[in-house]
């Protein structure tokens, strides 16, 4: 079961990724000066209070448009352009309504003209615990069932870097354990850059750890051990609470 | 002035001259009346609107009035405009037909009125043919481009003094066979209608004497009564109107309250000969001459 | 459009006879109050008879019509629907070839009765090319207009996929713009037999509109209504079919009447 | 429907007279390709000449249909929306009057000239009356469409919120259904010009539709289509107007044109 | 600012509520015998597994569709309707793209034809920190603050019932815990039904909690001080560590 959700094609080297430069909605800056480093084939999460332009950092890398004028550089270290080579899980979960989960799953097979791998798809759909769903429609989904289904559609995307948009926020604890378990696992190699809201999430999952703020980016050090971390660890659970509190603590 | 409304059959063409005339004229004014003229586009409207009461007269066509008082209309002819057919069989000059008998095995074009097909049947039987030797096509709004394109060998319903001068004038010379003159019993093309349980014979006794006058005019003084109705709106003033008037001129009829009792019989029944009505009806149910009963 | 989709079949029966009966006896009161004659407009009593005395006559018309209308509207159908696809994917048709588009509807059709059967002749060709156009431009107009509101998430989701501008139309917003192609279809079954009535006025010798016009020139008013009628039960008729089927098309799109 | 929303005045400008030599272009193709004759279809040269040789004759007439497009539309909007609301409120409505009005729709308006004659006479109110006939159903149709569409999770949240039907109606269905709204208002400035002109067909003595039969009854084809051209080039003005109009109306409906 | 988030009317009693019966969509059960009492005046949370039916009993309870057939009975202590007197803040954030956030906020009172209290809407944004946006439509705002729209547009709903469907997951931990203060003193005196994904989130919230799984509902205790509860306090991240147990520990 494990096995067949792992990717079928060989893997594509994945490049590192840095985003430099401003950003501004009609005059308003969003962030300034900001360098962003996205080391190649790991886990980069993001964090920072809503509003700071998270998800426009995610839509500037995958060359979406954010409303705004960026007025700086996105490249990836061998060269070659970034938005062409990513799978990207917004914050909401765009499921096409007309799709039953597995259409919405084999999604992107389809949108590429190829033929959607339909194996992989019902392993994975089964992995994200929606074995016995496949052939609803969105709109007889709960909210959780639906991020899984995004969940599922963005790791059949055989891509080198991935960005995630706070892809477990949905989620009961224990699912969103085992979410982050199959997601670590069926994007091992690839350059994930992981938007959340969850230190917990960060600490477990995180190779770097960087909180964006009004005031600029910051870089904190993730623990020793290498991810996917025990949850309960010592190691874990201290980090956890420093990186809660320079969360909490930023002046109000 | 007493206040009048006529309903023409069409939009304003030559046929109307005497109408036009006499209210440019003033001969309706110095009979103390006040006419509204309102064409529209569709002439079966006409006779509807007046035996509802919603006009005091209506420009309709003889084989109409027979079918609309068969059907219980209330109308009356109490007029006549023009007083002899203008529709024509038409056909391109230097067309395959030269004879009615040509016409075998061809199509004819017509725009629905009504009588068509009776007229045709006619018009064929003289020459030996029955409907089944030709091919009816309703070509309802292009009659002469129809035929001037030759997508139809010829057209039943056009007129004689507009669609021939139309023709020329886009460079085709037609040819007309005339109905009357192929089988067809005569009639009266253009006709005044009235809703007898309505109308006000003195009013129309006034009516017809103003157009009797104009008509009058017209003959006497062709040149300037052309300028008269020529003058009355921009888009009347050009050379199709201007050929048409001259043609259209010996077509008014010089009595327009005169009745010809026997022509309305003969037509009834034709009509009847041709399974358009089922009973002959009195020619006083039809038409009645305004100025003596 | 049309009654809830929630309603049995018995409910729906019921509606259509409370639907007729409320038409006809609206229809007769307007026939006394206002006291309009009846070579203006009969009353549906004396139309129910005509229309049984020439019910074969009415029945022959009517099967040529009904096939042009028919043929017509899927024709304007899938014309209409590639069109409302292209210019979705191509701006150069978008800026020309729209505005040439709405130039072209608002010449009345009798303006170009005498150059289409000029071309097609004076058989069936050219009331199904009325039909066709006449319903051409609602269902452009309308499918173009749902295609153009697609959840442009799911347009970025799409890019992001590396799909091709011609299977994003395919997949996002063919399927997306559906519930307004559905729109632009009811338009249209109201509107094709209207278009292949006027074709057979243009020139034809047989159909529901050549014999209402041969009726009217005969002065035979219950039978033009007789026939009138006919023809607006036939739309009727098509209107649910199809509403029935665009509503089957799009069962996903949730559309919420009985929650008001 | 137009072209995109993100494009200059400048640009707009230049698109508009491409598109009006593309069709001009094209005009003049079919008439030396298909060898029409001119009595049929003239080329553009031959209508633009008349067209200047008649200006003052062509623009007395266009003013008058122009006021009664205008009246028309503003009315059958109204009419129309009033519907699709009181048919999103009144399940009675929606089930009998909405069979009524496609039946309604289904009849050619020759055959309601009479009546709408003998009731309104042969004046403007004629000619409003059809411009607004011809309009009403689709901007009902797409209206309601729209309306029926709502988001049922907004529908959900005013319940909660203790909102009556019609509030909900007010602030919830019709701002929601107002894209669509937009869609029927667009198709309506296109149909409302032939409205006014088949209402002066019926009956009247000025007017562009008067203008054109007149001509067309005299084989004046080429001031035919000199005032058929001014009828749909108004047209297609009318219809960029609502276009405008409506985008600005439903700023907020993200429509998703250049991103494909 | 504080005060003026208050509402202006006195408060309405608010009684206790209670849910007994089974629930199925096409014959598939989702819940059977389930009793769910919602004690008055108090936080009562709702955990459990994605897909369970929380949102179905929300919705339940606020009378709206659930797409399935429920066989039961719901009741209030005082014996009137329930759903006439409740908010409903929904697991999507359902706000209304046409209109901005004052519009958005304000929607409850033009739905109930009342003249909206403008200073407690402005003072409620204020609160939940979209001051300086008062006047963006949704599509220009972030996932988080799309959020604490609809959590303003609730809290200005002054109704003795209030409930809320994971109403702070779209939001970082910061903003999450200033947002869950808000709502606790706004929300005083009423009866709240808190669906959550958040284990710390429900101990520091709750009176009373519940765990719904498909096996059924588990009663847990909350700890014995009063919420609203600091979050790092031992006793409250001992039970936070066990509802974290008890949640992930069920059999796969
Ligand atoms: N219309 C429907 N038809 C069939 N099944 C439905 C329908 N709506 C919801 N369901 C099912 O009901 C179940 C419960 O859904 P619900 O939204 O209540 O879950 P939930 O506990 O809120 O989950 P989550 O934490 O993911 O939001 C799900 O399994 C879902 O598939
Ligand atoms: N189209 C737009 N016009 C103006 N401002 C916009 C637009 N889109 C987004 N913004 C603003 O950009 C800012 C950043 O938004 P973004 O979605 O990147 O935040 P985020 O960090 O992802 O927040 P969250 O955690 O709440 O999702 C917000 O303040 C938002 O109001
Ligand atoms: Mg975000
Ligand atoms: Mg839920």
């Amino acid at each position: 079961m494990s096995t067949a959700a792992a990717p079928a094609q060989a893997l594509v080297s994945a490049p590192a990724l840095r985003l430099t430069g401003d950003f501004h909605h009609a005059g308003r800056p969003l962030f300034s000066g900001l360098d962003l480093p996205i080391s190649a084939s790991g886990w980069t999460c993001l964090l920072g209070p809503s509003g700071v332009g998270k998800s426009t950092v995610l839509r500037l890398f995958a060359g979406l448009d954010t409303g705004g004028t960026f007025d700086g550089e996105i490249s990836a270290s061998d060269g070659t352009p970034v938005a062409t080579r990513i799978a990207f899980m917004a914050q909401s979960d765009l499921l096409a309504p007309w799709l039953d989960v597995v259409g919405n799953v084999t999604l992107g097979a389809r949108l590429r003209g190829e033929a959607p791998d339909l194996a992989r798809a019902r392993a994975l759909i089964e992995r994200v615990g929606l074995a016995g769903h496949v052939d609803k429609r969105p709109a007889s989904l709960s909210g959780g069932m639906r991020q899984r289904v995004a969940l599922a559609r963005v790791l059949m995307e055989d891509r080198p870097i991935v960005l995630l948009d706070e892809p477990f926020a949905a989620l009961d604890a224990r699912t969103r354990a085992e979410m982050q378990e199959l997601a670590f696992e069926v994007l091992e190699g690839r350059t994930v850059l992981l938007v959340t809201h969850d230190p917990a999430e960060a600490v477990r999952l995180g190779h770097h750890l960087f909180i964006l703020a009004e005031d600029g980016l910051t870089r904190v050090e993730a623990p020793a051990s290498p991810p996917i971390r025990e949850v309960d660890a010592s190691e874990t659970m201290e980090m956890q609470a420093r990186l809660f509190h320079a969360l909490r603590g930023r002046p109000a | 002035a007493d206040k009048m409304t006529l309903l023409l059959d069409w939009y304003v063409n030559p046929d109307h001259g005497p109408i036009i005339i006499a209210k440019e004229k003033g001969f309706f004014a110095d009979e103390g009346l006040d006419v509204e003229v309102v064409a529209p586009a569709d002439p079966s409207a006409p006779p509807k609107l007046v035996a509802a009461g919603k006009a005091d007269l209506a420009v309709s066509y003889q084989p109409q009035i027979h079918l609309q008082v068969a059907e219980g209309l209330p109308l009356k002819r109490v007029g006549t405009l023009i007083a002899s057919p203008l529709n024509c069989l038409m056909v391109k000059d230097d067309g395959p037909v030269k004879t009615i008998a040509d016409l075998k095995g061809r199509k004819v074009g017509y725009s629905v009125a009504g009588v068509e097909e009776a007229q045709m049947r006619a018009v064929l039987s003289r020459h030996g043919l029955t409907m089944d030797d030709i091919e009816m096509v309703n070509v309802n709004w292009s009659l002469a481009p129809s035929v001037m394109s030759g997508q139809v060998d010829a057209v039943i319903g056009a007129y004689r003094n507009v669609e021939l001068h139309q023709m020329a004038i886009e460079g085709v010379k037609g040819r007309c066979f005339f109905i009357e003159e192929e089988g067809m019993p005569s009639y009266d093309e253009l006709i005044y209608v009235a809703n007898p349980e309505l109308m006000d014979k003195a009013k129309i006794v006034r009516f017809l004497a103003a157009t009797e006058r104009a008509t009058q005019y017209i003959v006497n003084h062709p040149e300037e009564s052309f300028e008269i109705y020529a003058g009355t709106a921009p888009e009347l003033n050009d050379e199709l109107n201007k050929r048409s008037w001259a043609d259209t001129i010996r077509r008014f009829a010089l009595r327009p309250a005169a009745l010809d009792h026997g022509r309305y019989a003969r037509f009834e029944e034709f009509l009847k000969e041709n399974g358009l009505i089922e009973t002959i009806r009195p020619v006083s149910d039809l038409a009645i001459d305004v100025s003596v009963q | 459009m049309s009654a809830s989709s929630r309603l049995t079949p018995m409910q729906r029966l019921r509606d259509a006879l409370v639907a007729v009966v409320v038409a006809l006896s609206l229809w007769q009161a307007i026939v006394w109050l206002s006291g309009v004659p009846p070579f203006i407009l009969p009353g549906p009593w004396r139309v129910a008879v005509t229309l049984a005395d020439n019910i074969g006559l009415i029945a022959d018309h009517a099967l040529v019509t009904i096939a042009e209308v028919l043929i017509g509207l899927v024709f304007g159908a899938l014309l209409g629907a590639a069109t409302a696809l292209h210019l979705m994917v191509s701006p150069a048709a978008r800026r020309i070839a729209l505005p040439i588009m709405v130039f072209s509807q608002a010449v009345p059709v009798f303006a170009l009765a005498p150059l289409l059967t000029l071309w097609l002749g004076y058989g069936m060709a050219s009331k199904i090319a009325m039909a066709l156009l006449i319903i051409y431009f609602p269902v452009v107009s309308t499918f173009y207009d749902g295609l153009r509101r697609t959840d442009p998430g799911l347009l970025d989701l799409a890019r992001t996929m590396g799909a091709t501008p011609t299977r994003t139309l395919l997949h996002i917003r063919l399927p997306a713009g559906l519930p307004a192609f559905g729109s632009g279809l009811r338009l249209a079954a109201v509107y094709a037999p209207i278009g292949a009535v006027i074709g057979e006025w243009v020139g034809a010798s047989n159909g529901l509109g050549y014999l209402m016009l041969l009726a009217n020139g005969r002065a035979k008013t219950d039978l033009m209504f007789a026939s009138l009628f006919v023809l607006a039960a036939f739309a009727v008729a098509l209107y649910a079919l199809v509403s029935w089927a665009t509503r089957r098309m799009t069962s996903w799109s949730r559309e919420s009447l009985d929650t008001l």
